[in-house]
């Protein structure tokens, strides 16, 4: 190797968004290896939402009334399986050590982590749902409106999970404890959501729910990493 | 970037997602998460036909028509102005009297009557012994008003 | 003038309080072999100057500033390796080391290339990394560490599941790297064949904090 | 120099002390308001027009439901200077609110239910400030399940810490719960300073046994904080002076 003095020479590119891009196309390059995780969440979605009409009643008219409540339960449940992978795997091999180490806002690295992290699981979701919508009796006209909602939602869901995952980190029980931990912080989402949702199912306007969603996903994006970043350090002592 | 920007940009960023979010709330709430009207917005055609609403009002006295051995149950939404019958079938809550505050959930028919599907009875906010609250009705004709003056009422 | 300056390092592990009151100068092109029984604080010690542990009480200078040992710009000048080589199982050498390098913003292609050469680590870089040894995991974490051109080394026990080769390997990217006038803290017990002019050493041991050895 | 107190606060010998010394003079006042507001909740205030006797449960409900929140809040104020000045102290203060936070908050929620019993008809309504008293009881169970899942100490100060402040942001959802959901439940009856919607003969037994309340609340914590700080520090020289 015939470089000099390499201290001061070296040309570092200090941006961030290679980074952020670095981590986007490597979980993109994981999921291709290792597809299994999301189908195994997409899979309990579709299990969930199926099981209603066998455990409630297979008349239309009755399930859609209870559509919006099963399909956000089954997405939030979805969600909160899907979390506790999101850190755990890069805790373990000690790639999450060296993120904290590269010298960039570890909250910018894990927002983009929980970005792509929600692309491979709570979009599919979302767009799974209107389809679990119709076996519930919901017209497909619904459609649009259920996306939108389910796809804040899940942004919202995941954001707010990545604080619960990073501070259950390393822990034995660990996943119950992130049950334990999410759901208080999900309620709003959940109303919120199922709210949209319904209005959505009944014909009626959901703006209003949908505007409160986008401001509950908005304060997600801006505070959200910051706790997980904390919560990371925390969680690799 | 230094520790200073960074700083900077991290105070920056938090305030404007924060007042981001606000906005978007904020605008939730100009659309009215659900639409209330009382009897006399009603009468004036302002109320949506067969789209779901909320109705809010007194229950008349002398206007409650239970159905015996059914749930079905009819009577009449009033702001002392207006009238709205109302339809509902199911259970009410303990609360739910003549003369009392009620809120209706459901749509206006096109007969003009509206098919409840949810009866909230509305508490009101005070709480008073019963000889104030006497007092209080017999200066107003026998009704509770929506907010009453408790200093003004003689001591009892 | 040193370049790496720790006073007053106290830690605390639970209830133990493990390093007490630990000073150490590093200058340009000196290397501080640390040494000591299990448990004594090698890691920890190495921890907590990454910023991964906190200390109880800490007084850092790297060059010539006082920081914090979580600072972004003193995190640009050093790398750190740890026990386990910092690998995605389901990648390939060549595809953790892009990731591991690019977010550090260093990625140069030709340069790993030539480095995987050297460390006779190119013929198994395409395979997936679950598929490698111990030993070959190490040689490809190696790369990504003199690939990262950080100024700071800090190293865990850098020779586990090597061979001898590869031992006299860590040695000789160790020399290169103070003779361009870079820093490194190793905790080892293998005796490190630098100059040395080069070698300071320290050893820690548990219960009465560190004793400086010249 | 002004925060030589700050410092002097943040040593553990010293709020022991101080703990020790300060608790008679919560715990006292807290019994005689206590005592006080049962009594003339129960027997002299009249009861009201519409709920007759019912109402009176509103001497321990409102009070424990204020009370749970506000302990939150000190909880949350207490992680976050454990967590920005790295005090030790702050975090057993925190920890010790965790407790006494939750059993005030499940006497909210029970007291809530037995008055939901006759006003509603039913023990269980779901209605908001049931529900985000019931979500705070899950915030408070999250902070101590998440503790007593880890192991090392300050790792899990500085942890629950951070779900603390998290949580933070779950207060004011329980406090414009009422406006978001617009239910059945009645507004806050005290809050309007100008024209409060009580007579003064209901209201003071009310106010009475909030502060009887909190005071009890200030004692418990300091007996709290002084068994947490001999469990933190048992190994510390001045423990033993103290003990000997």
């Amino acid at each position: 190797m015939s470089e000099g003095l390499h201290t001061q020479e070296v040309s570092r590119d200090t941006r961030l968004l290679p980074k952020c891009a670095a981590i986007v196309v490597r979980d993109l390059q994981l999921l291709v290896r290792r597809p299994g995780q999301m189908l195994q969440i997409l899979g309990f979605f579709v299990v969930v939402t199926v099981l209603f009409p066998l455990g409630y009643s297979p008349e239309l008219g009755k399930l859609r009334l209870i559509a919006p409540g099963v399909l956000w339960v089954g997405a939030l449940l979805a969600s909160l399986l899907a979390l506790e992978g999101l850190f755990r795997d890069d805790a373990e091999d000690g790639t999450l050590e060296q993120w904290l180490l590269c010298g960039q806002p570890l909250a910018a690295l894990l927002l983009a982590k929980t970005a792509v992290h929600w692309l491979l699981t709570g979009l599919p979701l979302t767009v799974l749902a209107p389809l679990l919508a119709v076996t519930l009796g919901v017209s497909i006209e619904a459609a649009p409106g259920i996306l939108l909602a389910l796809g804040l939602g899940t942004l919202a869901l995941s954001l707010i999970g990545s604080i619960a995952a990073g501070l259950t980190l390393g822990l034995r029980r660990g996943g119950v404890l992130l049950s334990l931990l999410s759901l208080p912080l999900a309620v709003p989402v959940l109303i919120f959501g199922a709210r949209a949702t319904e209005l959505v199912i009944q014909g009626d306007s959901p703006t209003a729910a949908l505007y409160l969603l986008a401001s509950l996903v908005v304060l997600a994006i801006t505070l959200a990493p910051l706790a997980a970043a904390a919560a990371v350090r925390i969680g690799l002592e | 970037m230094t520790p200073r920007q960074r700083r900077v940009t991290l105070v920056v960023g938090i305030l404007a997602g924060v007042s981001i979010a606000g906005a978007l709330a904020l605008s939730a709430f100009r659309e009215n998460v659900m639409f209330f009207f009382d009897p006399s917005q009603v009468a004036a055609g302002e109320a949506p036909i067969d789209k779901r609403f909320r109705l809010g009002g007194m229950v008349r006295p002398g206007s409650v028509d239970r159905q015996a051995g059914s749930l079905e149950l009819q009577f009449v939404v009033t702001d002392f102005q207006q009238d709205v019958p109302v339809r509902y079938s199911g259970v009410v809550p303990d609360l739910f009297r003549e003369n009392q505050g009620v809120v209706a959930h459901g749509r206006l028919g096109t007969d003009g009557i509206f098919v409840a599907d949810e009866i909230l009875a509305k508490h009101d906010e005070n709480y008073m012994p019963p000889e104030v609250a006497r007092a209080i009705k017999d200066k107003h004709g026998g009704v509770m008003p929506a907010n009453p003056d408790l200093r003004s009422v003689p001591e009892t | 003038m040193p370049e790496l300056s720790i006073e007053n390092l106290h830690v605390y592990r639970g209830e133990q309080h493990v390093l007490r009151g630990l000073n150490a100068q590093v200058s340009a092109g000196q290397c501080l072999q640390i040494t000591g029984e299990n448990g004594a604080g090698k890691t920890t010690l190495l921890r907590v100057l990454c910023g991964l542990l906190p200390a109880e009480s800490l007084q850092l200078t790297w060059r010539g500033r006082v920081c914090s040992p979580q600072d972004a710009e003193y995190h640009q000048g050093l790398s750190y390796l740890s026990h386990a080589a910092p690998l995605k199982a389901d990648l390939t050498g060549w595809e953790n080391l892009r990731f591991l390098l690019s977010l550090r913003g260093v990625w140069q292609a030709e340069r790993v290339g030539a480095l995987l050469e050297r460390l006779g680590a190119r013929r198994f870089a395409d395979r997936p990394v679950r598929s490698l040894s111990a030993g070959q995991r190490r040689r490809l974490a190696l790369v990504g560490l003199v690939a990262s051109q950080s100024q700071l080394w800090l190293l865990d026990e850098p020779t586990t599941n090597l061979d001898s080769a590869g031992t006299r390997l860590v040695t000789e990217l160790l020399s290169e790297h103070l003779e361009r006038g870079g820093l490194a803290m190793v905790a080892t017990h293998v005796s490190l064949d630098i100059a040395p002019s080069a070698l300071q050493s320290l050893h820690l041991t548990s219960g009465d904090g560190a004793r400086r050895v010249a | 120099m002004g925060w030589a107190w700050f410092h002097r606060f943040g040593s553990p010998p010293h709020l022991y002390r101080l703990a020790g010394t300060l608790t008679p003079w919560f715990a006292w006042p807290a019994a005689i308001l206590i005592v006080g507001a049962l009594y003339l909740g129960l027997f002299v205030a009249p009861p009201d027009y519409q709920q007759g006797d019912g109402f009176r449960i509103i001497y321990v409900h409102a009070p424990s439901a204020w009370l749970a929140v506000m302990i939150y809040a000190v909880m949350a104020i207490a992680a976050g200077v454990g967590l920005i000045w790295r005090m030790k102290v702050a975090h057993a203060v925190a920890v010790s609110c965790a407790g006494v936070g939750a059993w005030f908050t499940a006497v909210s929620l029970v007291t809530g239910m037995l008055w939901g019993k006759p006003m509603w008809g039913t023990y269980w309504v779901w209605d908001p400030r049931l529900t985000a008293q019931l979500v705070l009881l899950f915030l408070f169970l999250g902070y101590m399940g998440l503790r007593s899942g880890i192991e090392d100490l300050g790792r899990a100060d500085r942890a629950s810490a951070v779900l603390a402040l998290v949580g933070v942001i779950n207060l004011p959802i329980i406090r414009y719960s009422v406006e978001w959901w617009n239910s059945i439940h009645q507004a806050p009856s005290v809050m309007k300073m100008d024209q409060p919607s009580m007579p003064m003969e209901m209201l003071a037994p009310l106010l009475m046994m909030l502060l009887g309340f909190s005071l009890y609340f200030g004692a418990v914590l300091l007996v709290r904080v002084r068994a947490e700080i001999l469990r933190r520090e048992r190994s510390a020289a001045w423990i033993r002076e103290v003990l000997s």
